[in-house]
């Protein structure tokens, strides 16, 4: 029964209190909104979750292992989507994406590849270089190396920006297999996937203040 | 399980090989710009065969050094623009490999084409020809320590203000013991002495590099994801 | 008295450049100093105006 | 959680005893070591009254290595305890180190004036003072290059750590150019051995020199720390 749980979370990222004492716990087969306005946070937690940033205390744990003990197993479950699109337009979209699946898993056959690009309806343009993607089929891109290697956990920041309705779907669709075959989201969007989840709303954790009086004890 | 970091390893390199074609004008703007630097010098200190052979030495090294720091700025630059930095360091590949592979890509798209065309350099400054083989060898141990020790610059000036200037700031200090030891090891071969202590110390350094450097830019590439 | 304080100054005739060292360092040193406390100044001040607003909206 | 904010009761309550003390050491150091020096000390019997410089630049040179390795020392601390104090400390300690470096360059070209005839000489230790001199200026560059303070400290510290690694290896190949160029060097940078009575001049001025560091250090830390709150607040206000 995988668990991917965080306690007592506190982020500071330029000198400001992102977020403070948060928890979350996301079981097997779920999915978890991030909710919260602009800046509340949502894209540092991400970053968190995925290991790209230390919280200042606090912890993290998958299957209650603490994840720094051995972060390389922990990275090679995670799938982590950021708002960049992490496209190389000098390659074709094909090599963009054999590059990155053969990095996480020695895949050999092309069949996995090509089953991705169908599924998010890129293989028409499989052999064309990056650089004349729109925007919405660089992020279709992005999204299509979820589905080429398995890892349990997908962390993805506003995955439906700039995808057209169907894309959208597409999407939904992906999630759903991979919350049946036992994977974990958690996702940061403002459009409301209909999927069955659980939500978190980060804007509860930033409440630390400074008092005018504080560290004055000299 | 260390199978696949090699195959990542080469894996890497590939890609960023094939990036280096893609874009091909790159690496020869870098030797253009190693070939302007060296033709500079007649020019401003004068034709003279004595003096040019006297210095050739120093200013074959001289212009490699600033080229390879030119092209220093765009290693993780464009990586760090379109995202994918992030996925390095999320990749399970242990950073510190993937800054070596980078790195090591980045020597054969610059550092390998200065050393094939030093000799041409230097018959233009008509240094003797008996510190061509020196000048072959001290360049093949000297560049890629400069790229290594480069690449911990590039990863620190990651999202910093007029980073192509502030690099060379950084790094240049850092160049100067490379630079010293090349130099005195054609000068040796020049006047007919024994140049190996020097090349042994330049193989020493750019063992050292080999260790110490990708810790010290998988850190710095670590911090400026945060 | 004077003569001997004239051949002080003089320092055998090199004086101009022992001078010039310990004067240069005292300038460098002082105006290090001064610059720091002032620095100093400064933040306490700031710290004070924005400990009076927060309190402002505090109370 | 705090301590992150360089919580530093413990370190201002320590510093505001120690500030005066290091203030009056200080002073009462260097006013003995300039008395002794220019007046008490004997001329050398080679350089005559120039040799009074040293008792300037060799502590100046030594408090320039010596405020690197501080900030080398403080930056791994930051790195590996992520501890903002730490950072704040290496940040104050560098315009002292580079000023001091600064002296040791000027006063070296000073007393090389009247021995060799030319400002600047190109001798092993001055020209590593002038590459250490830039490491310094490539650190203070570095440090304020971003807008996110915080990334700056971590970009700076780990370039201190390099360049403290680099130092030796930079003075030794130095050291070698410096033995290839030179001709049969006439009188070395530190002169003969030391006179007995030269040498409490010079040991009072070094301690003055690093008393004098650490009461600036104090002090601009206590900045630092009032600078970084008021920038903290403000970003507060801007939220609330």
């Amino acid at each position: 029964m995988t668990s991917f749980s965080g306690k007592k979370l506190t982020c500071i990222r330029g000198e400001r209190v992102v977020f403070n004492d948060l928890d979350f716990s996301i079981n097997e087969g779920e999915v978890l909104y991030l909710k919260g306005p602009n800046g509340s946070g949502k894209s540092t937690l991400l970053r968190l979750m995925a290991g790209l940033l230390r919280p200042v205390n606090g912890t993290l744990t998958w299957n209650n292992k603490n994840i720094y003990q051995d972060e390389g197993l922990f990275r090679s479950l995670t799938h982590y989507v950021g708002h960049q699109d992490a496209v190389k337009t000098a390659l074709t979209v094909e090599e963009n994406l054999r590059f990155w699946a053969e990095m996480n898993s020695d895949i050999k056959e092309k069949s996995t590849v090509q089953k991705a690009l169908q599924e998010f309806s890129l293989d028409s343009f499989s052999t064309l270089p990056a650089r004349f993607l729109s925007a919405g089929q660089r992020k279709r891109l992005n999204l299509a190396r979820l589905c080429t290697t398995w890892a349990p956990l997908w962390l993805l920041d506003e995955p439906s920006n700039s995808l057209d309705s169907d894309s959208v779907n597409v999407l939904t669709a992906a999630i759903s297999t991979h919350q049946k075959k036992g994977g974990i989201v958690a996702i940061a969007t403002h459009e409301n996937l209909d999927v069955h989840s659980n939500s978190l709303d980060i804007s509860m954790f930033t409440n630390f203040k400074i008092k005018s009086r504080d560290y004055d004890g000299w | 399980m260390a199978g696949k970091s090699i195959q990542v390893f080469f894996k890497l390199i590939q890609r960023e090989i094939l990036l280096a074609i893609r874009h091909g004008s790159d690496s020869c703007m870098i030797v253009l710009f190693f070939v302007i630097v060296v033709v500079l010098f007649p020019l401003s200190v004068g034709p003279e065969p004595g003096i040019l052979t006297r210095i050739s030495a120093g200013i074959i090294w001289v212009s490699a050094l600033l080229s390879v720091m030119l092209s220093m700025d765009r290693l993780f630059q464009s990586d760090y623009e379109d995202g994918n930095l992030d996925l390095l360091i999320l990749a399970s590949e242990p950073l510190e490999l993937i800054v070596l592979a980078k790195t090591v890509a980045h020597w054969l798209t610059t550092g390998f084409p200065l050393i094939i065309i030093s000799p041409v350099l230097a018959l233009f400054l008509n240094m003797d020809t008996s510190g061509y083989s020196t000048l072959l060898i001290a360049l093949t141990l000297g560049t890629p320590t400069l790229s290594l020790v480069g690449a911990i610059g590039a990863a620190l000036i990651l999202g910093a203000r007029r980073s192509g200037v502030l690099l060379s700031l950084l790094v240049l200090p850092l160049f100067i013991p490379i630079l010293i030891f090349g130099v005195s090891a054609v000068d040796a071969s020049l006047t007919n002495l024994s140049s190996k202590p020097q090349l042994l110390i330049l193989g020493g350094l750019f063992l050292a590099g080999l260790v110490l450097c990708p810790w010290a830019s998988a850190a710095a590439l670590r911090q400026a994801a945060e | 008295m004077l003569n001997n304080l004239i051949n002080f100054l003089s320092m055998g005739g090199y004086g101009h450049f022992i001078w010039g060292a310990f004067g240069l360092s005292a300038i460098v040193l002082i105006g290090l100093i001064i610059q720091i406390l002032q620095f100093l100044k400064s933040s306490e001040t700031l710290l004070h105006s924005i400990k009076e607003k927060t309190n402002e909206t505090e109370t | 959680m705090f301590n992150y904010f360089a919580n530093p009761v413990r370190f201002l309550r320590l510093t505001s005893k120690l500030q005066p003390i290091t203030m009056f050491v200080a002073s009462v150091t260097i006013g003995l070591g300039l008395y002794y020096g220019l007046v008490k000390s004997p001329p050398d019997y080679q350089q005559s009254e120039t040799v009074r410089i040293m008792y300037v630049h060799v502590p100046a040179a030594w408090m320039a290595m010596f405020c690197y390795v501080a900030i080398a020392c403080s930056s791994a601390v930051a790195l590996i305890w992520r501890h903002m104090l730490a950072n704040i400390i290496a940040k104050s300690t560098a315009p002292i180190g580079a000023s001091f470096t600064f002296l040791a360059l000027a006063t070296g070209s000073l007393w090389g004036k009247p021995m060799w005839g030319t400002w600047w000489v190109w001798d092993a230790r001055l020209t590593s003072v002038l590459i250490l001199f830039f490491l310094y200026l490539g650190y203070m560059v570095l440090y304020n290059a971003f807008d996110d303070q915080s990334r700056g400290a971590r970009a700076a510290a780990i370039l201190s750590i390099v360049g403290v690694i680099n130092v030796p290896i930079i003075k030794f190949s130095v050291d070698w150019w410096n033995t290839l160029h030179q001709p049969a060097s006439v009188i070395k940078m530190d002169g003969p051995s030391i006179h007995p009575s030269m040498l409490t001049p010079l040991i009072l001025m070094a301690v003055g020199y690093t008393a004098l560091y650490f009461w600036l250090l104090f002090v601009r830390t206590r900045a630092e720390l009032n600078a970084n709150k008021v920038r903290m607040m403000s970003i507060q206000q801007v939220e609330t």
